[in-house]
């Protein structure tokens, strides 16, 4: 994905110069509740509807701008995926997952023995039991359909997830679990993220990239570690000193050595 | 939902109960004497207080609440001052005609009020949402007995394309007898392979239940709309969109069957409304239901007559939404884990 | 209900019957529309409603009455003597006539039947209050000995309750066996089908042994279909469905009689529209106010509104019954009628009167009456609350037991149950032990009196007769105000253009006498 | 000194507790009340209000049980105790502007000239932070952090002693939630109030509030100083809870186990999460005991204590043990 | 962040009326219309005295022409003015009825909603008793105990509508019983019945309100039904209901005398309908 650039209405929601997402990376999008983030993700799908949306967008060599509706329709799902928000609310309440997952895949293309084998396959990949597929939203925990809406993602084949603060209606615990799962993917995976959230501490441990937004426009970006590090901007400092810290662990617990292995902002 | 449907059924019997009780005291309201009505004009005072000690009048009001519960409970809804027939055969005898043309009015109703809710959720806000809504407005706008009466001038009489009235061609019943199962004529026909009364049925059908359905098909159409609006609005719509289904898609394979939802548990109501507006229409297509049946027995004052016919459309009304209720655990399996 | 049939089971589908064609003629059947359910009593006996249009062609009586020549003519009896004081009648009977049942109509059968409904004594019996004694002398001869003169010829030809049917034809109760859609009579149709509350209620078939024979053109069959709307069953008529519409308003009639394919009969009936005010209880006791609604009434606008539906009355009494005074037609009177409520103390200006009304359900012209005459009582101070309903529930009102129940003014049609103005008086203006058509509650001993000495006078001296009818009329109307009598009814008929031969028998209202008829090409 | 207290309480709807057997006291420093989604925080705090009353147990304000107060002693109670809710949104009636809530605070237990509203109205907001023409506006005409500041303005019109703050700050920004929780660190300071503290953020306790009580499943599982909370969890729960929360450059968190599992209904409620999970924590549930200071429902307390993060629960890893779903 | 808050302060009326449904103001005018024939009846009506207790019999059924718009009935009267008149009929029944059943369902409504526990349970009961009973079909076993007048057919209706707002009302209430506010207010000690009055009620009539006007339409055609099964009104009162029921048989010959009062019946439901379905999409926005 490149060169993404996005300006929307006579009045501007967002207007973000300069975006893009490399394969197995993750860029974050932080900024406070309207400053824009939701409508710059969606605008990536052309999902933004009654909005004038110009400038161009390109999934892969796709300009989602100029592209046909049934183009479009084509690369959503294939080519980038969304995980939103809230996770049981993002689920069709009448469908079973499976039904909805063999749905998506028909859409695709994908039909018959095959797209049982990419729904499993799916579904394994982010540690859940295909024994899910047969379990209606309201049969399944929010971190369980969190994750199954990335199953959702990887067996369409899509490249990039997008993410609609996936783990903000979630506890901290289960939050960590989807955020682990994310992770992995990247890692092993090279699915590329683009990440939308507002917990300034939780992208400082999973983004790559960290995007700042404000009333709509950009007001810092550059590499996770620099921002957080030196931030150049007052209002991103505002938040950084908002995030409220934990007491430190005294002493702090030595590090399992099995886990989280070579990686880090 | 076992336990869910207990509840349920206590919650349909104490609203029965209810029923039953109000009934009564309508009926004990009605002016006349039902005594007097009995042992007719020329009863004489020994003959009348006979009839007074037959039917409990002289015993306290609860007592003649059991009395009158035990009897409906036995089978025995009085006898019809109008028509000197038990009103429960009457009542059997009327209600498949009914049962008839409004189940014929409801599948007409939910045939071009669902497809148009989905055309105008589809077009939101343009040409066609704005005449679906103020054709379906319309619709529950308008007086029944008067398009009735309009309905059978214009394409009746006027154009001759549809019978007149009546629930089918009575010559019919001279060359193709009809065997009767369910007194359903339209079905009875249609088991026995009576092809003429199928045929007859189904043409003097399509006024009447024209006319019945312009209020259900309304209602259904602007639900159907709304609640997809509604679901189309919600999250998961956007993560079906986001999977690449057009917005046809997202409406019809999607977000229709959560939306049925409230669409049906309208459907008991209407059913229930439909019968009652069969009061209206019947007897201008002749149409030999319970509707009929009850515009006779008011006019005529005819108690019992009038008991019974509300009963059972009460009791219709909460058997139906029972079953409504039963239906959203099919389509919505949320319900079911209640 | 499983197996049951509707339709005719042993007439199974004949060949070459077209289906949908205009049901009625086509297959030989006449299909007769009235706008009430049939069938409210099967017994001969004591049935007095509108079942009379079958029964008329199920059962006979002794006589039937001729419009035309104002007599009685032979119907089961073949010729009849009274002796010169008129109360000796000797009636001799038909031969070869049969009973439904198989069993020979003889004398002692008509004697049977004759009591049973005198012992019964309900509905129309007590036409035969001056009945003494019934023998049957043979076979043939029956012979009835009276209390007093009466014209028993016409009294056999009465629409109601002068069946003669089988008595032993049920082997339990009759009267039970009758209410099962059994029938026991002797005329041409008999039962076929019956089902209450069904559109097609009833349905008769040919009589095989009928004494007239089936020789010439003649229904095979009669279905009554129930079609309350006026309007349907003029569409029902203009194509072809149905063959003959007991009644239209006028301006369907209109349209009727420009119809190619209908035609249509107006008849001047004996049944006329009774206005019947309270004088026993509630504020019409006053017989000022009871004259004041007498001139209320809009009696031109009403006959000019029914456009042809009815006539002037004049009187209580029809034209061309004996006891007609003519030229007595009533007039509205608004001033006059203002008048008489001030002497009352009400009418405008003063207290308000609230009176109810109870009329027929359904009946285009009693509406209109009820319209002109709430509209007049209006501009009076006088709130008219009328209530349409069915006859059976107007009349138990009338007669209820507590007098503050009942109405203040009871509109009904009045004919006679044979053709004799008498009916008007005994009937809805003698005094009542319990009240059953003396629905103004007028008890009045010289009136009673009078008109016990009616029957008597008729039967001897005409002349004498006139002058006691225009007495009472006097009496009643004017003197009483006990009715107003704003018209009287012309029969509107409307009936397939094929059938040929139909006459309007005004002493059996909305009687088709099926068998005369002929159904045409 | 102990203003409100619940002892023993047990709170249901319906026929489902939710809350059981709970013990805690609120006293004039801050007390912090931590759990996650659905353990039965608000629940507890609507007892404390005396807006439900207790299956079993009692709630104690001042010496008295709450549910036997009289009228008077209502009325003292209702001056003494107030909350401020999640959304300021929800705690304002929609149709009523900024001054009229307030002064409805204020004439409820006080009768008031009109200047005399107006004046404290101005005071309160100006208390708050928040500029007097306010007064004027309507909820939907605000911000949501002014929303909830006029909240806590009319909370504290009655001049209370004791907050019930039930996630004041959840639905706001963080950056508002950091302002707002200037705010109440400096009223309390200020007017020297008492307050409980209800949130799923360790760092918001960690910042306000001296002890603490971590629910699990509407039952308390450790309660003791925060810092010794956060610092060194004896409960695993608590554990699990502390290393979820990701920290600003900090490591990234860790899952907790099997987090979609249900609270256990017999044993140890937390079991069927608990990394370190024995068979006495099915037979038998923990009760509350002193260990190291502070109060912990878990048989294993002590190793938790003393057992270095490398046992700490972890995030399961690779394909090969998909979670075995659990209904 | 506040800026977009703050615009609607701004707003002129002109402008917040701009921003109002397109249908509910069209519905608004067409009611406004019927409503003004209905109070202008006597001035703006051809033949006055038609309306109430004339009668020409001469002049029965003359076609629509220019002295007569609509014709004339049986007895002769004009059929305009009689529509005209038969406006403030129905609005009157609608209005009483809607006043009354309203008042009466959102009191018990809220009672039941806010207090919960038995006092709910014994209301809702009791409301799903009458829900039981179509409308017409419970007003039309009352109104043929009761005399026939306007008077019936409003209590009849008004017995069996009530229950609707009462359910509306109990299930907003009990909504607005548990949000914050209302916890607000009783830990402030307000005391119940001020909390109801105050906060409760007022957060609770909107939908109501809107129910209301949806249902003008319905009580308007169950009126008319009684009316036409001769349970209504009576003459000479102008009722649309009798009018159309008094016509019927000539329909095929005189349709005119049908045809109006039907339309009528027709454009004020309707009206009815378009402003209520007007109001409640602008309050579910
Ligand atoms: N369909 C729309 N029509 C008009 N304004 C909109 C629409 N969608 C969003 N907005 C406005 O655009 C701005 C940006 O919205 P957006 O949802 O992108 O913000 P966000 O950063 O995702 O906020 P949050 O953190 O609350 O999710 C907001 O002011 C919002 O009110
Ligand atoms: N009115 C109610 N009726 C029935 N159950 C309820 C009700 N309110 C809450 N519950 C249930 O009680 C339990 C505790 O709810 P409570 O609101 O106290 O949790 P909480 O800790 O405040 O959660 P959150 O962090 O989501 O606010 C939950 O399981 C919830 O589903
Ligand atoms: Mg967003
Ligand atoms: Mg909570």
């Amino acid at each position: 994905m490149r060169d993404l650039v996005v300006r929307i209405g006579d009045r501007v929601i967002a207007s973000v110069p300069e975006l893009d997402v490399a394969a197995g990376e993750c860029v974050a999008l932080v900024g406070e509740s309207g400053s824009g983030k939701t409508t710059t993700l969606l605008s990536t799908l052309g999902l933004v509807h009654g909005a004038d949306v110009r400038g161009r967008i390109m999934v892969g060599d796709v300009d989602v701008l100029t592209a046909s509706p049934a183009r479009l329709r084509e690369i959503r799902g294939s080519r980038a995926a969304l995980v939103m928000q809230s996770p049981q609310a993002a689920l069709n309440p009448t469908m079973r997952l499976g039904t909805l997952m063999s749905r998506a895949l028909a859409r695709h293309g994908v039909k018959g023995a095959d797209a049982r084998e990419r729904a499993e396959e799916g579904v394994r990949a982010v540690l859940l039991d295909p024994e899910i597929l047969r379990r209606y939203p309201h049969q399944v925990s929010g971190g369980q359909a969190q994750r199954f809406a990335i199953a959702l993602a990887l067996a369409l084949g899509a490249q990039v997830v997008l993410a609609d603060e996936p783990t903000s209606a979630l506890d901290v615990t289960v939050q960590a679990e989807v955020v682990a799962v994310l992770r992995r993917l990247r890692d092993e995976r090279g699915l590329a993220v683009l990440l939308v959230s507002h917990d300034l501490a939780l992208v400082s441990t999973i983004a790559d990239r960290v995007v700042v937004m404000r009333d709509g426009a950009v007001v810092e970006s550059g590499s996770a570690a620099e921002v957080f590090a030196r931030p150049s901007d007052p209002y991103t400092r505002e938040l950084i000193a908002a995030v409220p810290e934990l007491p430190e662990a005294v002493p702090a617990p030595p590090e399992p050595a099995d886990l989280h292995e070579g990686e880090g902002p | 939902m076992p336990r869910y449907l207990i509840r349920r059924l206590g919650q349909a019997v104490l609203v029965v109960a209810g029923v039953i009780v109000l009934t009564f005291a309508i009926m004990r309201l009605v002016p006349g004497d039902p005594a007097v009505a009995y042992a007719g004009p020329k009863a004489t005072a020994a003959e009348l207080a006979q009839a007074r000690q037959r039917f409990g009048l002289d015993d306290p009001l609860p007592v003649q609440l059991w009395n009158y519960v035990r009897d409906l409970l036995g089978g025995d809804w009085g006898t019809s001052l109008h028509t000197r027939q038990p009103v429960r055969d009457d009542l059997l005898q009327a209600f498949p005609a009914s049962l008839e043309l409004v189940g014929a009015a409801l599948i007409i109703a939910l045939v071009v009020g669902i497809p148009l809710g989905i055309a105008a959720a589809r077009y939101k806000g343009r040409l066609p949402d704005l005449s679906v809504r103020l054709s379906s407005m319309l619709a529950v706008s308008v007086p029944v007995f008067w398009l009735a009466l309009a309905l059978q001038t214009v394409f009746a009489s006027g154009l001759g394309w549809l019978p007149v009235a009546g629930e089918y061609d009575a010559s019919l019943d001279r060359t193709s007898p009809l065997h009767l199962f369910t007194n359903i004529t339209a079905v009875d026909a249609l088991i026995t392979g009576n092809w003429p009364i199928l045929t007859s049925t189904l043409a003097h059908l399509v006024l009447p239940a024209l006319v019945i359905a312009a209020y259900p098909a309304g209602v259904v159409a602007q639900m159907t709309r709304a609640a997809l609006i509604d679901e189309s609005a919600r999250d998961h719509a956007r993560l079906e969109r986001a999977l690449g289904f057009g917005e046809t898609a997202v409406l019809t394979r999607f977000a229709l069957r959560p939306a049925l939802n409230p669409v049906l548990s309208l459907i008991a109501l209407v059913f229930a409304y439909s019968i009652v507006n069969g009061f209206l229409v019947e007897a201008v297509f002749n149409w030999p239901g319970l509707g009929r049946y009850a515009a006779d027995s008011i006019r005529s004052l005819d108690t019992p007559a009038i008991a019974g016919v509300t009963l059972l459309v009460a009791v219709l009304y909460v058997v139906a939404n029972l079953a409504v209720d039963l239906l959203q655990g099919v389509v919505d399996p949320r319900v079911r884990a209640r | 209900s499983g197996g049951q049939v509707r339709g005719a089971a042993d007439s199974g589908p004949q060949p070459g019957s077209s289906a949908g064609s205009a049901g009625g003629t086509a297959d030989n059947t006449f299909v007769y529309v009235p706008n009430l359910d049939v069938v409210t009593d099967w017994d001969p006996a004591s049935s007095y409603s509108n079942e009379n249009i079958a029964m008329e062609n199920i059962y006979e009586s002794l006589t039937r009455y001729n419009p035309q020549a104002k007599k009685a003519e032979p119907r089961l009896a073949a010729s009849w003597t009274s002796s010169s004081d008129g109360k000796q009648w000797t009636f001799k009977l038909r031969e070869g006539a049969k009973f439904h049942t198989g069993k020979p109509v003889d004398a002692a059968a008509a004697k049977a039947a004759i009591e049973r409904t005198m012992k019964e004594g309900q509905g129309a019996a007590y036409i035969w209050g001056a009945v003494k004694k019934i023998e049957a002398k043979d076979a043939t001869t029956l012979e009835f000995t009276l209390k007093y003169p009466a014209p028993l010829d016409l009294i056999a030809s009465a629409g109601y309750a002068s069946y003669v049917y089988d008595t032993t034809a049920a082997s339990g109760d009759l009267k039970k066996w009758f209410g099962e859609g059994h029938d026991a009579g002797s005329g041409p149709y008999t039962i076929d089908s019956w089902q209450k509350g069904k559109e097609t209620e009833l349905t008769l078939k040919a009589f095989d042994g009928y004494w007239g024979g089936w020789d010439g053109q003649h229904y095979k069959k009669i279905a009554y279909r129930v079609t309350p709307e006026l309007t349907t069953a003029w569409q029902l008529l203009q194509r072809g469905e149905v063959s003959f519409v007991q009644r239209l308003n006028a301006q369907l009639f209109a349209q009727a009689g420009s119809t190619d394919t209908v035609q249509t009969s107006q008849t001047p009936s004996f049944q006329n529209l009774l206005v019947l005010f309270n004088t026993a209880a509630g504020p019409l006791e006053d017989v000022k106010l009871r004259q004041a609604l007498q001139k209320a009434i809009d009696y031109d606008g009403l006959v000019a509104a029914m456009k042809g539906a009815g006539v002037a009355a004049s009187g209580l009494v029809p034209e061309g019954l004996l006891g007609n005074i003519p030229g007595s037609t009533p007039k509205q009177d608004l001033a006059g009628a203002e008048a008489l409520l001030k002497e009352a103390g009400y009418g405008p200006g003063g207290k308000q009167l609230d009176l109810t009304l109870t009329y027929a359900q359904g009946d285009a012209d009693q509406e209109l009456l009820v319209t002109l005459l709430s509209s007049a009582l209006d501009k009076l101070n006088v709130k008219l609350s009328a209530k349409p309903l069915q006859w059976t529930t107007q009349w138990d009102q009338g007669k209820a037991k507590d007098p503050s129940k009942r109405q203040d003014i009871f509109v009904m049609y009045w004919f006679p149950d044979y053709a004799d103005a008498y009916s008007w008086f005994i009937n809805v203006f003698h005094g009542e032990k319990d009240v059953q058509f003396n629905l103004s509650y007028l008890k009045d001993a010289a009136i009673d009196k009078e008109i016990d000495e009616l029957p008597a006078l008729t039967a001897t001296d005409k002349a004498a007769a006139e002058k006691a009818y225009a007495d009472l009329q006097n009496t009643i109307i004017n003197e009483q105000a006990a009715v107003a009598v704003p018209y009287v009814q012309n029969y509107q008929r409307a009936y397939a253009k094929s059938i040929q031969g139909y006459v309007d028998n005004p002493a059996y209202p909305n009687v088709v006498f099926v068998y005369d008829l002929k159904p045409g090409a | 000194m102990t203003l409100l207290a619940a002892e023993g309480v047990t709170l249901a709807y319906g026929a489902t507790a939710v809350v059981h057997d709970v013990t805690l006291a609120v006293d004039e420093g801050g007390v912090g009340l931590i759990g996650e989604s659905g353990s039965g925080k608000t629940t507890l705090a609507r007892a404390l209000l005396g807006l439900m009353r207790p299956r079993s147990g009692v709630v104690r304000y001042g010496a008295g049980d709450l549910a036997r107060l009289g009228r008077a002693g209502r009325a003292e109670f209702r001056r003494a105790v107030q909350p401020v809710f999640q959304d300021g949104s929800e705690a304002l009636d929609p149709r009523m502007t900024a001054g009229a809530s307030i002064t409805e605070a204020l004439t409820t237990h006080h009768r008031m000239s009109g200047a005399e509203r107006r004046d404290r109205v101005a005071a309160l907001l100006a208390d708050v932070g928040l500029d007097p023409a306010l007064a004027a506006r309507r909820p939907h005409e605000m911000s949501g952090g002014q929303r909830q500041r006029v909240a806590i303005a009319r909370a504290l019109a009655v001049e209370p002693r004791l907050l019930v703050l039930d996630e004041p700050t959840s639905a706001l920004d963080v950056t508002v939630q950091a302002r707002i929780l200037d705010l109440l660190e400096r009223l309390a300071a200020e007017h020297g109030l008492g307050y409980l503290l209800i949130t799923h953020n360790l760092g918001v306790v960690g910042r306000l509030c001296r002890t603490s009580s971590v629910l699990f499943a509407g039952r308390v599982v450790e309660s003791g100083p925060t810092r010794e909370l956060l610092t060194r969890p004896a409960h695993p729960y608590t554990r699990a809870l502390r290393d979820a929360v990701p920290r600003l450059g900090g490591e990234p968190p860790r899952a907790a186990g099997r987090t979609e599992a249900a609270a256990a209904a017999t044993g140890c409620p937390f079991r069927l999460r608990c990394p370190l999970a024995v068979d006495r924590c099915r037979e038998a549930t923990p009760q509350a005991r002193e260990v190291e200071g502070r109060k912990v429902a878990c048989h294993r307390a002590e190793e938790v204590l003393h057992t270095p993060a490398s046992s700490a629960p972890r995030v399961p890893h690779g394909g090969e043990t998909p979670d075995a779903p659990r209904q | 962040m506040t800026a977009p808050a703050l615009t609607t302060l701004r707003r002129t009326p002109l402008r917040r009326l701009a921003g109002v449904d397109r249908l509910a103001v069209a519905g608004a005018v067409l009611l406004g219309v019927v409503v003004l024939a209905a109070l202008l009846a006597p001035w703006i009506a051809p033949y006055p005295g038609d309306g109430g207790s004339a009668t020409h019999p001469l002049e029965a059924l003359l076609p629509p022409s220019g002295a007569h718009w609509f014709g004339t009935d049986q007895v002769g009267r004009d059929v305009f003015s009689r529509v005209l008149f038969g406006a403030r009929t129905s609005l009157l029944i609608a209005v009483a009825v809607l006043a009354v059943s309203g008042v009466a369902g959102v009191v018990l409504g809220v009672v039941a909603g806010y207090a919960g526990g038995w006092a709910r349970d014994v209301i809702m009961r009791v409301t799903d008793i009458f829900l039981a009973f179509p409308a017409l079909l419970l007003s039309l076993a009352l109104a043929v105990v009761l005399q026939p007048s306007v008077t019936t057919v409003i209590v009849a209706i008004a017995v069996t509508w009530w229950p609707w707002y009462a359910r509306l009302t109990a299930s907003v209430a009990a909504s607005v019983a548990t949000r914050g506010f209302v916890d607000s207010a009783r830990c402030l000690g307000v005391p119940a019945p001020l909390i109801v009055l105050r906060h409760v009620l007022p957060n609770s009539l909107t939908p109501v309100l809107v129910q209301l006007s949806l249902d003008g339409g319905g009580v308007i055609l169950t009126a008319a039904a009684l009316s036409y099964l001769g349970l209504g009104a009576h003459e000479p009162t102008s009722e649309w209901g009798l009018m159309v029921q008094q016509g019927q048989s000539l329909f095929t010959t005189d349709w005119w005398v049908v045809t109006f009062p039907g339309l009528a019946i027709l454009v004020t439901a309707f009206s009815f309908n378009v402003l209520g379905e007007g109001l409640r999409a602008r309050l579910s926005r």
